[in-house]
């Protein structure tokens, strides 16, 4: 090998070489795409940059379905429960003996499944982004930008590393940066780029000092040394980060507080989900591939990653659980009122991060208990499905009508028949209704949070209601309400191209759940049985009835209801509206505090006080040469003065001072 | 009161008055003259000391060498007859000051020290003696000064002639 | 009256020694100022003879500073002279307030 | 390896192009001469590897030893290790870079490359020698180069930040002759062999006041606050390739010197005085990022956020840990090469627009697809994105300063950590301004870059990636090197 990359084949041998290799490909064939379409793909690639890219990618994703069914069902067992395995690890940086940055691969199951998420999902995008982006000037970079958002999504998921998890973290964060930006001609998409990644850097911080904490006290970076170390109740790293204590609460829990934070940045969650809805700036495909299936669900990833860990403080659970549900219900209450799709459904993608958020929060770490881990993974996953299916689904409706705006739409569904029902499966999934896919993953967590905390089912019940409800009046607001009335040309849905993946999404929506998820994802790696229990799900299939009929009947035909409703509880609407005021508080403290307050002092006393003190040091010697020199006048007499005077001045010191 | 100290006190206060009429009067002619009677009393002031080949070399030096050259440059510069610029107050009090401080120090240093006279035979400021010892190259003599000050003098002459040059135009 | 001794010589060059320095801060001929030179430099002269006769009479010393302090006045009086017409030539004056080209 | 043709080669190329006639000659001669540097810093540092994987552990290696002035003990002393290799590697990139990206200089060319590659001389000087007095005579060779630099070829108040650096830069050298006057006659030697003085046990009272000489005396030319006023003026003034020598060489000079002469010489001073650094230098990276918001010219962007990219240099100097240290020094390099590359876009940006205002671009992707990607390159870099060097460096040195545990440590390098939000921040709205937005009507016949600007900017990114995506090998080159360095300070 490379005398540079001591690459440490762990057991790559025993996956088998060919595997191994395979499992290096995943993320290595998106970055191929990335570096080739970035270097010579304006020159060379030009219109076929997207078939090279999705090629590309349907290889990264049959190779990872491969791996997956490999580790599902053939060699990731051992003894009952599914193993860690790490097959490939190399010293990318060494601090100091101990805590170095490896790059690895990292197979468990949750890695595993987001492996399989993350490539179908990135290909369903990519093959839609072939008619959807067909045209654009910069088609070839929009498919590099795919394609580094795809190498580091895969790189975070398959992390072995907490520091190459970061990594990872930052290059996500990145390529959606770029994504959002695409638009770079418009001003709203330059802001929202920004702001999305200021948002998340920000939280990165409190990832970045979390990530310090434990590796002071873990002594390792390593995923599973640092898990094995921090959740045995013996082991001395464990007793001096528990008993570490700062303003009262132990190491352990401001470490896992401050990396939630970096979570909760990346996933959207309240308080730092401002960037979210504007991120909808970027193509629609982005939006469904990063802003709803894959990159906003890292927060709950890296949750689940470091579970173990988490499940020792029960302060951070907690931290964990109050956000996920402010966050859902939050989200849910805006959602009712934006009238921009793609916003809605933004909101609606952080209420369904806060379900699994919370999910994790309420759960336990063995056995029975760990249901709400299971449920979240299992929720993230249909999630995926369902979501990337709506903005794809949305995104066929806008390139239909070339707006984003409800009120422009409207009784689409003679148009878009295609659309219209793959849309509707998704919002039966999303509204939790039997038999898809979201029915089952939001009954295991709505199960969970009963068995913990009475609190946060009721809420989380409530919530799930009012997403049935905002999800059909999306629906009726887009397909039916009032009739189209076509503007001149009307050209029908995209083609088969775009159709493709919308129909594989919705199969996958209404399929999904019914996989037995507990058998493959569960918090310690043992198989869980979930129960299904009948009149459990009575309830929440109840309320997301009442939402779906609610919303029907505001919003299948054009009436007044909406706008009587919205105008008698006035004040609370127009708080939802507005999205509670948070943009404007984000920009307040931004603008006001931190650009006026310390950004322009700051500067002012560079300018003024530093350089005002290097200069007024030139300006003084200036000033004192300017007063000295009038000693050197030419007059000879008076030289002839200040001689004698020096000299009688020195005698007298001489003689009667200084004897 | 023996005559050689009449003659000192004469001398001295001829000495002494001719020289503060000489840095005092306004006109400029009668200040040269007064510097002459000053180094004449300066001469005598030798006489009376008893070194008379200092005496001659003072008159034949000071009184007819370095005065008539600068009555000369007087002749040369100014307009005869016209009084002296007068200088402000201010300069002549501290100049007045300056003067009176130093002179009041170094006389009270010379008052408060005792001059001892060595006891060693003394040597006869004879002609005899200064030639041997100006021309001598034993350790009493003075051969090298005085090559010193023939190369000085021979420099200022030679400066003396650079300096007063009328500079030629600079024509090429 | 006292015998005159050292002492008394001495208060003589002193006196011509500061007569000599007020009227070089006090004239503003320059000729009148090389006079005012030349007084100090005299009153330095009679000082070495003074202690030449009254302090060392065993040595000739101060008889030899004095007269190779004649000549060199004499040179400077010459080199001077040169000056002050040269400088004449330039400046139309003499005077010592008009010669202040050489400052900063 | 014979380390002397690092100062003959430069040399020898200024002597050629000297000799040169045509203004297309002098480019050629000192491009030529600027890649055989370049080739030269490349064989040392395979050398230099080959030596340690040799199992050559000498502290320095490639040691030559000439006398030069006996009766006062100073030999002409030069010798080499990782974390001088490391900065050797620095220099060559940032020269050639540089040497490329003035290609259009059309005023007094052959003075102008003289200077470029006297200054070169002068930095490959200062990181090959061992005596402490000739490291100082090539300190000068390395400022004067700038006076003139800003002087004759700067633009805007070119006359007042010429003045204002090079007295600045003057007066920190002044500190350091003093400091290395105190080593040298304060230890028990007279001597200013800097491996001599380091065996030797210099008075803790020496220490104390030479520490302090020394550090600002360096950290002057490393924007130490609050002497961190030349860079601004002095950056924003200079011409492209002055800037990026500035910022790219010179600067690290100065965190050489604090790491080499200073801290390694002087630990007990070194301890004394750590805590006042650490302060300053969290200072520096929160004020210099604080500040670098609120710019509007490119140039002052760039030269306020690298007061505070330095800031991190001399943090993980402060730090006093291996880790930090080593940290310190990939900053510097990292930073190099970034700054350099930053002030190559700028100057490229600002031939085309005739701007440096942020506000008055626009859009420049549409126009300059190369310039804005390696806008965006470099920017990320600056703001610490993985795979560029920045990441890396600023990781190592938080790491390196995480492994103190009392809780002053630990507020600064939390405080520390705080720019990476700021950096992005500035980064952002710089980048959004200028690359991003609708386009300027005024600028659509504007040109992309030429193959000189080209070539530049794909060395520079050469580097920056290769430290970002593989850091270990400008890892495994300076730890050693660093951890020497912190077993003299540890004082086991």
């Amino acid at each position: 090998m490379n005398e540079f990359l001591q690459i440490k084949l762990l057991g790559i041998f025993s996956l088998g070489m060919n595997l191994g290799w395979a499992l290096l490909m995943i993320p290595l064939l998106p970055l191929l795409g990335f570096l080739s379409l970035g270097l010579f793909g304006k020159k060379y690639l030009k219109q076929s940059a997207g078939i090279f890219a999705t090629l590309l990618l349907a290889a990264s994703a049959f190779l990872s379905l491969h791996i997956a069914y490999g580790y599902f069902f053939k060699y990731g067992k051992l003894e009952g429960a599914y193993q860690k395995i790490i097959p490939i690890q190399f010293t990318w940086l060494q601090f100091s003996p101990g805590l170095s940055i490896d790059l690895g691969i990292l197979l468990d199951p949750i890695s595993v499944m987001m492996l399989v998420v993350v490539t179908f999902i990135s290909l369903m995008v990519h093959i839609y982004s072939l008619a959807y982006m067909k045209g654009e000037e910069r088609y070839p970079t929009y498919y590099s930008f795919l394609g580094l958002f795809t190498f580091s999504m895969l790189g975070l998921v398959m992390a072995s590393n907490i520091f190459q998890l970061y990594i990872f973290w930052e290059l996500v964060g990145v390529s959606s940066f770029l994504l959002i930006g695409y638009y770079y001609d418009r001003p709203s998409a330059v802001a929202a780029c920004k702001k999305a990644f200021i948002i998340t850097r920000f939280a990165d911080l409190g990832f970045l000092i979390g990530i310090l904490i434990l590796s002071f006290y873990g002594g390792t970076l390593d995923f599973n040394s640092l898990i094995e170390k921090l959740t045995s109740t013996n082991s001395t790293e464990f007793k001096t980060i528990a008993s570490a204590s700062f303003v009262g609460i132990s190491a352990l829990t401001w470490a896992l507080v401050l990396v939630f934070i970096g979570g909760a940045g990346k996933s959207a969650l309240f308080p730092l989900h401002v960037w979210l809805p504007d991120a909808m700036e970027g193509p629609t495909p982005v939006s469904a591939l990063i802003h709803a299936a894959t990159m906003v669900v890292a927060g709950v990833f890296l949750v689940a990653r470091l579970f173990p860990v988490f499940s020792m403080s029960e302060v951070a659970l907690k931290v964990v659980s109050i956000i996920g549900i402010i966050s859902a219900l939050f989200a849910a209450v805006i959602a009712c009122t934006q009238t921009d799709i793609k916003r809605v459904l933004a909101y609606s993608t952080m209420s369904q991060i806060g379900f699994m958020m919370f999910s994790l929060g309420v759960s336990g770490q063995a056995g029975e208990s760990g249901l709400g881990f299971t449920a979240a993974m299992f929720h993230l996953f249909t999630h995926a499905l369902f979501k990337a299916l709506l903005f794809l689904g949305a995104g066929s409706v806008i390139h239909f009508i070339h707006s984003n705006e409800m009120k422009d739409m409207g009784g689409l569904r003679k148009y878009l028949p295609i659309t219209h029902i793959t849309f509707l499966i998704a919002c039966l999934a999303i509204s939790g209704m039997p038999p898809f896919a979201g029915f089952f993953s939001k009954e295991e967590i709505l199960l969970a949070a009963y068995h913990h905390n009475a609190t946060i089912y009721w809420i989380a019940l409530a919530t799930s209601g009012l997403t049935s409800f905002y999800m059909f009046r999306l629906y009726f607001s887009i397909f039916w309400n009032k009739e189209y009335i076509a503007h001149g040309e009307v050209h029908g849905e995209g083609g088969f191209v775009m159709m493709m993946p919308l129909i594989l999404l919705s199969l996958g929506a209404a399929a999904a759940g019914f996989i037995p998820f507990g058998h493959f994802v569960t918090a310690d790696g043992n198989l869980l049985e979930s129960a299904f229990h009948l009149q459990f799900s009575i309830a929440p299939v109840a309320l997301g009835l009442l939402g779906i009929f609610t919303a029907m009947w505001m919003y299948k035909k054009q009436n007044n209801r909406p706008d009587t409703i919205a105008h008698s509880m006035n004040s609370f609407y127009k708080l939802a509206y507005h999205k509670f005021y948070l943009d404007e508080l984000y920009l307040f403290v931004t603008k006001k505090i931190l650009f006026n307050l310390i950004g322009k002092p700051a500067a002012w006393f560079d300018k003024n006080v530093v350089n005002g003190l290097v200069n007024a040091t030139g300006n003084s010697t200036v000033f004192i040469s300017e007063k000295m020199k009038g000693f050197q006048s030419g007059k000879v007499q008076q030289y002839a003065i200040y001689f004698l005077a020096g000299v009688i001045g020195l005698a007298v010191l001489f003689i009667y001072i200084w004897k | 009161m023996s005559g050689s100290t009449i003659i000192f006190y004469l001398l001295s206060i001829l000495t002494l008055v001719s020289g503060i009429l000489s840095v005092t009067t306004r006109k400029i002619f009668r200040a040269a003259i007064f510097l002459l009677f000053s180094l004449i009393g300066i001469a005598g002031l030798y006489f009376w000391m008893q070194y008379e080949f200092i005496a001659a070399v003072q008159i034949t030096v000071y009184v007819g060498g370095i005065t008539v050259l600068i009555i000369f440059s007087i002749f040369l510069t100014q307009q005869a007859g016209e009084l002296l610029p007068k200088q402000n107050k201010n300069r002549v009090l501290f100049a007045l000051l300056a003067a009176f401080c130093g002179f009041a120090l170094t006389l009270l240093q010379i008052i408060q020290h005792s001059f001892n006279k060595t006891l060693e035979s003394p040597i006869l400021p004879t002609m005899e003696n200064i030639g041997n010892q100006m021309l001598g190259i034993d350790e009493n003599g003075f051969s090298l000064p005085f090559e010193v000050v023939s190369i000085l003098l021979l420099a200022a002459m030679i400066g003396c002639i650079v300096i007063a040059l009328r500079s030629k135009p600079t024509t090429v | 009256m006292m015998e005159p001794g050292l002492n008394h010589v001495l208060f003589v060059s002193t006196a011509l020694f500061f007569i000599g320095i007020f009227g070089f801060l006090t004239r503003r001929n320059l000729i009148t100022m090389l006079m005012s030179i030349e007084l100090v430099l005299n009153s330095v002269n009679i000082n070495f003879i003074a202690f030449n006769k009254y302090v060392w009479p065993h040595k000739l010393d101060g008889l030899f500073f004095s007269i190779f302090i004649i000549a060199i006045a004499a040179a400077e009086a010459a080199v001077a002279i040169a000056i002050i017409i040269n400088l004449y030539r330039s400046h139309q004056s003499i005077d010592v307030e008009n010669t202040e080209d050489l400052k900063f | 390896m014979n380390l002397t043709l690092l100062i003959l080669l430069p040399l020898l190329t200024a002597v050629v192009i000297l000799l040169m006639r045509s203004s297309v000659q002098v480019k050629w001669s000192a491009l030529i001469g600027a890649s055989a540097q370049f080739i030269l810093a490349l064989i040392l540092f395979f050398t230099f590897r080959k030596e340690r994987a040799l199992g050559n552990a000498s502290q320095m290696l490639f040691e030559i030893q000439y006398k030069w002035f006996p009766s006062w003990h100073i030999s002409f002393h030069l010798g080499v290790d990782g974390i001088s290799v490391a900065m050797i590697l620095l220099t060559a990139f940032v020269v050639i870079a540089g040497v490329l990206v003035s290609w259009n200089v059309e005023k007094m060319t052959k003075e102008f490359y003289l200077l470029l590659i006297l200054l070169s001389l002068g930095a490959y000087g200062f990181f090959i020698s061992l005596d402490l007095f000739i490291l100082f005579f090539f300190l000068e060779i390395a400022v004067i180069p700038k006076y003139l630099l800003i002087g004759i070829w700067g633009s805007g108040k070119k006359e007042y930040a010429a003045n204002k650096l090079a007295l600045m830069l003057m007066g920190g050298s002044a500190l350091v002759l003093v400091g290395l006057l105190g080593l040298y006659f304060g230890g028990n030697e007279n001597t200013f062999d800097l491996l001599l003085l380091s065996k030797m046990k210099i008075p803790i009272m020496v220490q104390k006041i030479c520490f302090p000489l020394l550090f600002v005396g360096f950290g002057v030319f490393t924007a130490l606050f609050p002497f961190h006023t030349w860079v601004p003026d002095g950056h924003s003034s200079a011409p492209t390739a002055g800037s990026m020598f500035l910022a790219g060489i010179s600067m690290k000079l100065g965190g050489y010197g604090c790491l080499r002469v200073a801290t390694y010489l002087m630990p007990e001073g070194a301890r004394e005085y750590a805590n006042i650094i650490i302060v300053l230098s969290t200072i520096a990276i929160l004020y210099g990022a604080f500040a670098t918001m609120m710019q509007k010219d490119l140039k002052y962007i760039n030269a306020y956020s690298s007061v505070s990219h330095c800031g991190f240099v001399l943090l993980g100097i402060g730090m006093l840990t291996k880790t930090a240290i080593a940290g310190a020094v990939m900053q510097m390099v990292s930073h190099g090469l970034m700054t350099a590359l930053f002030f190559a876009v700028i100057g490229m940006i600002y031939e085309r627009t005739h701007t440096r205002e942020v506000n008055e671009m626009g859009g420049l992707i549409k126009v300059m697809p190369f310039i804005t990607t390696v806008l965006f390159i470099v920017g990320l870099c600056s703001l610490g994105l993985p795979g560029l060097s920045g990441f890396v460096a600023e990781m190592t040195v938080f790491m390196g300063s995480w492994q103190n545990p009392d809780p002053f440590h630990r507020v600064a390098t939390i405080a520390a950590c705080m720019s990476i939000v700021v950096t992005a921040v500035y980064i952002l709205r710089a980048i959004g301004q200028t690359a991003m937005g609708p386009i300027n009507d005024r600028y659509l016949s504007l040109q992309d870059a030429k193959w000189n600007e080209k070539l530049a900017a794909i060395i520079l990114i050469a580097g920056i990636i290769a430290i970002g995506i593989a850091p270990f090998w400008l890892n495994d080159l300076v730890t050693p090197a660093a951890e020497v360095i912190m077993q003299k300070v540890a004082g086991k």
